[in-house]
């Protein structure tokens, strides 16, 4: 279990967190630290930073199209850790979360890969596609714990009762509830259903919950945090933006702002 | 699986083989966790029902035409001199391929789950066809995925899965572009059923697809001890994800006298060019690169083969060293597929004809009483434009 | 043909039924009598020699993967609301059609009169392919005869026919200038074997068919009665030359309880808009000039099932009242078409749904045990640029 | 049998008779009438005047495009016996056969036909495909016989010895010896066959014979008039220069003089 982000949940404000996930190295390993010095300087409590694959299963077009863009610029894991070391540099209090799939990792290998994300400043990995009947998934569980990193585990609305109780037995840093069914950045979840969801899994645990998926505005995540949750989750919105102003001088600046407008809202 | 036995895998968990080096698992998100569990299920159950297992027989002889005969093929067999060659004529199935076995499976088992839609991934549009028309028989309706560069290849199966009442869903790309968006179209909808192609993907699928196409390799049991007083020594077929390779050895996995070979696209070879790795919700031998975060591999003229990847039986079976694994070249299909058709008047699918390449080394240099069998999974009124492109010229 | 019997005709000259009103016979000229009758003699030793016919069935289940299927179309039935639906599934035959059984008992006849060389006509181009095939198989070489029109519409039989190693000669037409031209080569080549597709023509033609067709009413009478305990109340086929018709009927022809019904392309019903003639060597119903000089006819979508004339035991059955025939419109064959993709999953050749068209209004209003059997003959690949260009729009 | 056409192979010269085959009404009935008298005029003792009918099995392209394009102008059997009548008027001596297929002559129908053609003044019908196995042959032989008119049989190359006495016997007026397997016009025979063919049929008869298909020139009439047989019929050659000078004013004279050609070189 990860400290760093035991901590970052215990502090009273905001009172929900805003995690942010960007694509690692996109557009360039440059903008990207510039992009996620911003997100850091306007109150994102939690970075996702996702390393790419090409046969990602969970992203929707927005994501896949980043990746895809940083696959043919050729970056990989190793980038994207480097990428995680100058984040922490910058700063020491938030959690970095890496964030992607069981493909990179199994080829890393799994033991390398942990030792080197620790030296990098990490807290926590998220493997998408890494459940936890998945060998590897507890080979990389088991790895982190050692080193005192969390596997953030993920619960999804098709999840039963039965299967939550596994998963947050096994669960550390947070709980990614995944509010809706689907790929990123498409369907939207109502607040009804994630409130309910939220009570389901906090009558099994204390550990904080995050919820993502579909959060597009700062009024979505102002309408999630309503939820009984302890964070919520923004992807494709912040992607999607930097995707659409590649070359706008004012990029870096601007997706500040944008990120300060969602955590304007979240007290 | 049993210590005694090649049959029984996988474990609960997907998992061919054990430690290290087993294949399979469940790779996949956990929207689709649940699911996957509850398909798992499901499967258990409807092959303990009798009476399930009797409705999904029923539906071969009656709406797929099985068992697909097993053919004495005298011409190329006296044409190459050697060993004496049947091939299992699974193109003589309904919708022309072994493909819709499989389909009807799973849609059965879809029903029987109270499932109301179904979603599934196409390379050579084969499996589209084939579970758009099982999709039609029994009333759901279908989405399939295929990559933009196999529908303009295969446009017949595409056409009359549209005819059959199903919807395509198009992404540039091939068979592995179209599994991926099959499985986000999937978690999208996890109250649909996917119907799994080949015996890829996370478990159970690959449990599952094998299941419903072994009764390839115990069709070819009873007929070749009918017709031939015993059975082949060796048996050959194409490579994709797997799902006519191991439904024509599976009933023979405890047989080690009886040579099995599997001949994949030269292009797109897992099992003879990758290493181990986990993509598309299992572990296997795959093409990609180095780091893991690319996927690889050429183009192949059989759409249906061209799959860098290949299902986790496979890759534990090659380890065990109990079936051999070969691949084919575009130039080396078209001969065969040339000679298949001029000696045998049958007009092939392009896939099986990897096959049929590898049988012609062998066959040549095995006595007459050797026998081997190569499995004739597909027709080629798919594929004529193709042909027509690269060899019509050949046929004038 | 005995007294007691339709099934024993015709007689030695080929005559069914006695008198001005006998059909068939021998209209052909004198280069090719000696050949006929050669061919007549070879038919009748070959159908005494158990051996042969024991090799037929051989192929017939090994090559051509017979049994065809007798499926109940519980969907249609229940759409339909009326009578139980059976389908013989002669698409699933190697080639897609009923025609490649006729084809591969002529081939073997020809070989075994030891004939070097096949001669064959085609409309649909069913015939030709399945010929082509057979004639690989068989090792020889033929000539098909085709009209410039079918072969634009069905190309996909003409490709695999050369693939197979066929050649082809194209006329200005259809199937009847394609019959025609092929007289004509035969003629100049009395040596050859002609591979006459339907039962029309010259006698033995006609009754050498509806021998090797008639496998499919022996099919389903033991299909029907093992299924459904019970035979067809009703047997419906569509009606080109009228091979599939025959071959499904011909078992039941002394059973009038059995209501049998052929189905022409309304563009050129023969036996329900003609008169009786002499073209194309035979005597029976066809649509011509009242002065008997030229051949009449429109165009259907059905190509295999546009033909002006008709085989002469139909024109004898039809006088006799023991088959009923009507026709159907392109409108009603594209309907029927479209019906039994989407209920039934099944993509049929277009001339069946001529068949299906009328079955469709003879199910509404029967009872739910009545029996009703389509002979479903081809499948649709070779129609599919057709259907598209007329429905593609129905299915987006 | 034909009294005209018994005289006609009495008569010692020509030792080989010239049998010449038209179209009937081809390009139109006057220029066919206005032909077939040149052709008498120079000598044809035997003229076939054919009728048309769209599946026409015995013809080769030649003829074919003769026959398609009488049948386009809609002229059928009752305008071709019309032009055996105008024949008849202009010379009284020349034979004259009806030559096609079985088809117009059921639906004329058979017994009203022969009486219409004895009106005409014909002496003899030849129908390509009706040998004596079709009850059509033998109400038509039956009706002709007893209108002194005779029926035209043809002997094959592929006939046997059986089945030509069989055709001797019923034979009438001259026997037509088809001296090749094949189509009108494109094959030519050679003149041993045909010396061979001729002695056979000889052996069983004494019934005037002509050979027929393939002769092209008067050097193949020449040669093939050495074979014993008592006519030489040509058709295709005479239709083909018919066909290629169409619109020649001089088609009619030139016809005559190509006739001319054949007739000359024929004792
Ligand atoms: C005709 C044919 N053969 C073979 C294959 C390969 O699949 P598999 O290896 O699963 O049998 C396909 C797949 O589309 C196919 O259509
Ligand atoms: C599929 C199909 N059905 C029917 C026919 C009609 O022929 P017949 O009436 O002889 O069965 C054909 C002929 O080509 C055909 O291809």
């Amino acid at each position: 279990m990860s400290d760093r982000l035991k901590k970052i949940f215990t502090e009273k404000l905001p009172k929900t967190k805003l995690v942010s996930y960007f694509v690692g190295c996109y557009p360039t390993p440059e903008i990207s630290l510039e992009l996620i010095k911003q997100a850091i300087d306007n109150g994102v409590s939690i970075l996702e930073v996702g390393y790419v694959t090409s046969e990602a299963s969970a992203e929707g077009p927005i994501i896949k199209a980043a990746h895809d863009y940083v696959l043919n610029k050729g970056h990989n894991l190793n980038d994207i850790i480097k990428l995680v070391k100058n984040i922490r540099d910058y700063n020491q209090d938030v959690g970095i979360v890496l964030m992607g799939y069981i493909a990179n990792l199994y080829k890393y290998p799994i033991s390398n890969f942990v030792d080197d994300i620790k030296v990098s400043g990490a807290d926590a990995v998220l493997v998408v596609d890494a459940p936890h009947e998945l060998k590897e998934e507890n080979q990389l569980r088991d790895a982190l714990n050692k080193n005192g990193l969390s596997l953030i585990k993920l619960a999804a609305p098709t999840t039963d009762d039965k299967r939550l109780k596994d998963i947050v037995n096994i669960a550390s840093g947070f709980l990614y509830q995944v509010n809706v069914s689907g790929v990123t950045g498409v369907k939207s979840a109502s607040e009804t259903d994630v409130t309910n969801f939220v009570k389901r899994i906090r009558n099994l645990t204390n550990i904080p919950i995050c919820t993502g998926f579909g959060i597009k505005s700062p009024e979505d995540a102002k309408k999630m945090s309503n939820s009984g949750c302890n964070g919520v989750i923004v992807g494709s919105a912040f992607v999607k933006y930097i995707q659409d102003n590649l070359n706008d001088k004012l990029l870096t600046q601007n997706v500040g702002k944008l990120i300060k407008s969602f955590t304007n809202v979240l007290e | 699986m049993t210590k005694n036995s090649y049959k029984t895998g996988p474990d609960e968990l997907g998992y061919f083989g054990s430690g290290e080096s087993a294949m399979g698992g469940m790779a996949v998100g956990e929207t689709l966790m649940p699911v996957l569990h509850e398909l798992n299920q499901g499967f258990e159950e409807a092959i303990k029902d009798q009476s399930f297992l009797d409705e999904f027989d029923y539906h071969c002889k009656h709406y797929i035409g099985r068992p697909s005969p097993l053919y004495y093929a005298e011409n190329l067999t006296k044409k190459l001199g050697g060993a004496k060659i049947l091939f299992k004529r699974e193109h003589l199935n309904h919708t022309l391929s072994h493909k819709v076995t499989n389909s009807l499976f799973q849609v059965l088992l879809a029903k029987r789950m109270k499932k109301r839609a179904l979603i599934c991934e196409s390379g050579a549009g084969q499996h589209f066809s084939a579970t758009a028309a099982v999709a039609a028989k029994f009333d759901m309706p279908l989405t399939g995925v295929m990559g933009d560069i196999d529908i303009a290849r295969v446009n017949q199966n595409i056409i009359k899965a549209k005819h059959y009442g199903a919807e395509l869903k198009s992404v540039p790309g091939t068979l592995k572009e179209a599994i991926t968006e099959a499985i986000k179209t999937f978690s999208s909808n996890p109250d649909y059923a996917y119907i799994c192609g080949s015996v890829v993907s996370s478990a159970p699928y690959p449990r599952i697809v094998q299941f419903a196409q072994s009764v390839i390799g115990r069709e070819i049991r009873e007929q070749s001890m009918e017709q031939e007083g015993r059975l082949p020594d060796m048996l050959i077929a194409c490579c994709g994800g797997g799902s006519n390779l191991i439904g024509m050895i599976h009933e023979f996995l405890d047989e080690p006298e009886i040579i099995k070979i599997g001949v994949e696209a030269a292009e797109t070879a897992a099992l003879s060019n990758g290493t181990p790795g986990i993509m598309q919700g299992m572990k296997t031998y795959m093409l990609q690169t180095d780091d893991g975060s690319k996927s690889l591999g050429g183009s192949s003229l059989g759409a249906g083969i061209q799959y860098f990847s290949v299902g986790p039986q496979h890759s534990f079976l090659r380890d065990q060293g109990i079936v051999k694994y070969t691949s084919a070249t575009d130039k080396e299909i078209l001969e065969a597929y040339k000679l298949i058709a001029s000696t045998e008047g049958i007009c092939s699918a392009l896939e099986p004809m990897a096959g049929a390449a590898e049988l012609i080394k062998q066959a040549k240099n095995k006595p007459k009483d050797y026998l081997i069998c190569l499995n004739l999974c597909g027709t080629g009124e798919k594929d004529l434009n193709t042909i027509q492109e690269h060899i019509g010229k050949d046929f004038e």
